[in-house]
């Protein structure tokens, strides 16, 4: 019984004061006590696949943006500035641990083998799930806030139950960090020591909300609370998210529950293509973030290794235009869904009324075919 | 074959279920050492242990949210609601989640989830322990939304909406928890049938959950006054069987529809209408609704006020036979009551 | 008078009523700075402060409950839930306190609270921002629910809406916030009547918010064949003025009810089934509903098939008249739709 | 921004080893750095009104027993041995601070002068509320669990935009920890500052469900999550809940933002009368619990300052007697509300459609007249 609980472990929560960081704005490597130990792989070759992971994914969303404004799609969130944050997080998850987004994560998608016209028909309004759940191990996007924080964490509970060793991930924002859900999402994840990783993403907005609206203090703390350890990082600093995320997996693995990554970021774009952020943001805010850039940061750090920063540039870009260019012929050739799938899935077997609503539309469509006029 | 309460019925309908399929899960508050506020889930935790009869934090958008997760990885969670008037806290992961899951995912994720809630008053209880909130979900595409008025129907249909690959929100009449009855546990029931409980002539008489027995004591109360009413359990709220509803009511040309929820936006409006569509030209009558009225569940002491009754229900009759004097039910009334 | 979109009336309503009443006060998602994501509260929050516009924590259920704290002290709080989908989280506080409290005390506490929900479909958005709540309110005892169709009426039903001392659900079809109309800032609405918006001989019409336009296009393009519409704009959604659409379906004999919501356990089921309590006898054939289908609203590039449209209603007309051949309507279809 | 924002205060929290306490079980007074300052005021008088008031309360909660099981009343939510959590409280409140209770706040009913009768009358099932809730300044009773803490924040924060410098306080247990709105009502209460006392009486149980089902770590860690100072507080020791209030509302009512009390103490009856607690807790457990009773401990202090203990008691039993008294006869001479009644009330003004429902039921009824038969 709480009354003769132990107090919680001190060290509950690292990064409170400076978040986590390895890469300089500079992309200077700095040496760090706790995340060295977990950056121990890092070479040239990696470094050289993160940033191309990171260009691609920027490139994929530049790309929607473009589209968007082409009238391809109807909506698009971009991820630019949270390149990092997401790269550094889904590249050393391993495959069979479940993802479960928000409506921002499209590099967690990407990086699970989703093609980026599947990503994009969800904004285009021709479905609302662009890809396989179980095949790439990762739910489609979850647009009610916080909803998904609670589908983790009973997965990871279920886990827990089978024995098995696979741990459930969620990702959510600052603003998330408001809803009951989320929080129930902690209770839920502490009492059951489910193996779950909540990564918040704190891009500092909820559409034109500062954090500072949503709370006080840093949102790091918020899971100490819950008895839920947590990590405060840099988002900006692929190497501080991948080894924060290391700390976090290797834990929540060996069977030590649950933890929260904070990753300190910053939404450089719009919140949606249809949000202005001059509204409620200065430019200089804009700039100083611009100097925090995350693949900016990474192609300084490659230049202060001496790697082949050009060829890896190159590639980078060969790969960016292979991908915008099968993704443009794939959304424009991307046809609707046919009309009578309106009445497909709802439940699993037939159901009378509406199969009766079914018949009597297509009866009316029938009636007004064009040549029966 | 053998006799039990309902809330024995459903006990071993869960019972038989954890042990028929290593997939299904019981999650909710209380269910596990206290074997659940009415004893539904008495001693399942000590034979299935606590992984599978899982005690859960007082949460209840948390209780249908982490269900959710567990369906996804393959479980089949049954999640128990304490009383009807504390679902609403999960509405939005029942509403927004569970009920859209399948139709967002163009059938890739199903989401066999089981929601009992025990629902209905006449209990004299407190405020949020005896409302009928089934009209919310029966307007949810994506759900089935099922009840029971019988201890057979109640350990069968729960058996059937845990063995469904849809959610099913399972409505249990608490009222009706102590009531005994035969219980085959070989007997299988389907999610969608409603059934003719008894055969009449003069008027179809539809009810569903606690009011099944009052529309019977109404039937046998009209009988002594010549009246022939055809009662209707209809078992699914949600999609409701329609066919049999309305082949009863060609028959009868009269329509009397009885629920304890409001009546506004209602189960009822909404076989009525469905009435209307089917057999509009062989109603000789209007159709009637008796429901509780479009007011808060209110104190225990008004309940007997707010809930239809025998007499608000052979009224209805008179109307819809176009006979308008009720006093004749007094006796009647006496007797029920007595 | 001036001609402003609804979005503009509504601002109009807000910053009246914040000028008016110091109790009355906003809170919502991105109401302040922003304006909200409609710009319905464009520079309010620079005009009266950010105490009397309230950016609030992205937490519905919060937003309400903390609204019903303020109520207790005195204020009248304005909440703006950012799109339909996102009311559900806050549906606990909704029908378990802000529906229930006045009654709770027995008329000792007062919630007059406005909650301003931007709904409907049709604007080709993703999951979660087409939806059509309003059944589930609707069957709530102790909750007004209201709507409005054009500018005028946005103006002042949210001004009554904020001024009523009962909990009112003010949905604001957003598919038409960019409408123009005549305002008059003078004019002051009751929430109870509902509105004649042409009058007709051969069949009564009900609809409201969004397809109050598409019933008046309906209309027309019947006289294109003779037949003459009665459109009624119910504008109180609960309850419902029954005495006007009973009134016009007794000289007309015919009912055809449309909404964007799915039909099972509507308002269109009330609508109907409170029509045959009220003149059965006058209904000539069975009234029709043209409402969204059972399913949950679809994608954007499906929500053309969903959404009833001018044939759909035009087809329900022939049916309740008895034409049964559609085909006729395929040039007004072609006119329209161009 | 987070980015920016300082650490917590590390004394965000006190009590987590070991619950603040001033008597000991043996109702011996320890001196106690941070509340000793707090209870200055304390005399024998004030002891002695403090184990009146405790009496006072326990004997309703007895009569209110004793009334279920005569079939009086429907049920009864017991507050045994939380009687010095509630006066410690309520007795340190301003009258017009504002009370958001749950339902087994029945000693802060008492104390802002509610009539045991008015209390019942709520569990016999006549009514839903007991008392005028401003007349009392509190609220009646809460049954959605966590409900009314969003409704304590939202009072808070109107007073604080008013610059009134009353507080609220809300009333909630163990178990409401888990639900959003709980913690939802932290998010509001801190983003907004607002003058809120949350007062968690942690009883140990949710129905049979002990605190451990909830959450691993002590309840009082949760709100320094939220940025909310808590203390951790012996609540069977009245001058430890007195003293911490004190603590609380000063620094909330000087502007500081909401403050957090968990009140360890223990449900030593049933959950509610419908309630039999053998099924789930052991006796040994009682014992141990019973030695703390909270009304035994004040009394034993009493004793030990040499206190006219044997008046004071007697003083206490003719109080009670009286209460006792005219509670029986009150209740049993209460009638049923009239019948009509149940159409009043649900909207302000006139409803049709409600109005023709209540005309007829008028006309059922009438039909139905015995001698009408
Ligand atoms: C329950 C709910 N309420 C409101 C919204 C509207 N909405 C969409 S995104 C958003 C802001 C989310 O901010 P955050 O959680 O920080 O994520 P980010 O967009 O910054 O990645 C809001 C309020 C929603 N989608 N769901
Ligand atoms: C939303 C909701 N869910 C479930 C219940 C049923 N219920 C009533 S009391 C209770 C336990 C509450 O425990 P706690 O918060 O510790 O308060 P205590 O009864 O111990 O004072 C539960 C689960 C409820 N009243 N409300
Ligand atoms: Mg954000
Ligand atoms: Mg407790």
């Amino acid at each position: 019984m709480s009354t003769t609980m132990s107090p919680p472990d001190p060290s509950l929560v690292e990064g409170l004061d400076e978040p986590l960081q390895v890469l300089t704005a500079d992309g200077e490597r700095r040496s760090h006590e706790l995340l060295d130990p977990h950056l121990t792989d890092i070479d040239d070759q990696t470094l050289a696949n993160l940033f191309i992971d990171m260009s691609v994914v920027r490139r994929i969303d530049e790309e929607a943006v473009a589209l968007q404004r082409q009238g391809e799609l109807g909506l698009w969130p971009p991820l630019l500035g949270q390149e990092a944050a997401q790269i550094g997080l889904v590249r050393v998850l391993r495959d069979d641990d479940f993802l479960f987004p928000s409506y921002r994560e499209h590099a967690l998608a990407w990086c699970r083998g989703v093609a980026a016209e599947e990503m994009l028909s969800v904004w285009r309004g021709t479905t609302y799930t662009g890809w396989d759940p179980y095949e790439r191990r990762m739910a489609t996007p979850q647009i009610i806030i916080g909803a998904q924080t609670l589908h983790a964490a009973g997965y990871a509970m279920a886990a827990r139950f089978a024995g098995a060793d696979e741990i459930a991930v969620t990702c959510f924002g600052d603003g998330a960090m408001s809803q009951g859900d989320t929080n129930e999402a902690m209770v839920f994840a502490s009492a059951f020591h489910a193996p779950v990783l909540f990564f918040c993403q704190n891009n500092q907005y909820a559409i034109s909300e500062p954090v500072s609206v949503q709370t006080p203090v840093p949102i790091a703390l918020r899971p100490t609370g819950f008895g839920i350890p947590a990590l405060r990082v840099d988002g900006n600093d692929v190497l501080a998210v991948r080894a924060a995320t290391r700390i976090a997996t290797e834990h929540i693995r060996s069977g030590k529950g649950p933890m929260f990554i904070e990753a300190v970021t910053y939404r450089m774009g719009p919140h949606t293509t249809s949000d202005d952020p001059k509204r409620y943001r200065d430019q200089a805010e804009l700039d100083k973030w611009s100097r925090r850039c995350p693949v900016t940061r990474l192609e300084k750090h490659l230049q202060s290794t001496g790697a082949p920063v050009d060829s890896i540039r190159a590639e980078a870009k060969t790969r960016s235009d292979e991908v915008a260019r099968s993704l443009r012929s794939a959304i424009t050739a991307m046809s609707p869904p046919e009309p009578q799938t309106l009445f497909d899935h709802v439940l699993t077997t037939g159901d009378a009324t509406l199969q009766r609503q079914r018949r009597h539309w297509e009866q009316l469509e029938e009636s007004l075919l064009p040549e029966a006029s | 074959m053998s006799t039990m309460t309902m809330a024995a019925a459903l006990n071993a309908a869960l019972r038989d279920e954890l042990a028929a399929d290593d997939s299904v899960v019981l999650i909710g508050e209380d269910i596990g050492t206290l074997g659940g506020v009415f004893r539904v889930t008495d001693t399942l935790q000590a034979d299935f242990g606590p992984q599978r009869v899982i005690d859960a934090p007082l949460a209840e958008s948390g209780i249908i949210g982490t269900s959710v997760g567990m369906a996804y990885r393959g479980l089949r969670p049954v999640c128990e609601i304490q009383f009807d008037g504390f679902v609403y806290p999960g509405f939005d992961q029942l509403v927004a989640q569970v009920a859209k899951l399948h139709y967002r995912t163009r059938g890739k994720v199903r989401m066999p989830l089981t929601v009992r809630i025990p629902y209905g008053g006449g209990i004299g209880a407190v405020e949020h322990h005896s409302e009928s909130p089934e009209a919310y979900f029966a307007h949810t595409a994506g759900l089935r939304v099922v009840t029971a008025a019988s201890p057979q129907e109640a350990y069968q249909t729960l058996r059937a909406a845990i063995a469904s690959d849809d959610p099913v929100i399972f409505f249990e009449p608490k009222g009706k928890y102590w009531t005994k009855g035969e219980v085959d546990r070989e007997a299988r029931a389907d999610l969608t049938t409603a059934a003719t409980v008894l055969e009449g002539t003069d008027a179809t008489l539809v009810a569903y959950g606690p009011m099944v027995a009052t529309a019977l004591d109404a039937a046998i109360a009209a009988s002594d006054e010549g009246i022939s009413l055809e009662v209707i359990d209809l078992r699914s709220i949600s999609p409701i069987d329609r066919e049999t509803v309305a082949a009863s009511v060609r028959r009868t040309g009269r329509l009397i529809v009885t629920h304890e929820a409001a009546g506004t936006a209602s189960v009822a409006s909404e076989v009525i209408t469905g009435v209307i569509e089917d057999c509009f030209e062989h109603l000789e009558a209007a159709p009637e609704r008796v429901t509780g009225y479009d007011t808060p569940y209110p104190p225990a002491a008004l309940e007997e006020v707010f809930l239809p009754n025998l007499d608000r229900i052979l009224d209805a009759v008179d109307r819809t036979l176009g006979r308008r004097d009720s006093r004749s039910h007094a006796p009647a009334h006496v007797e029920v009551s007595a």
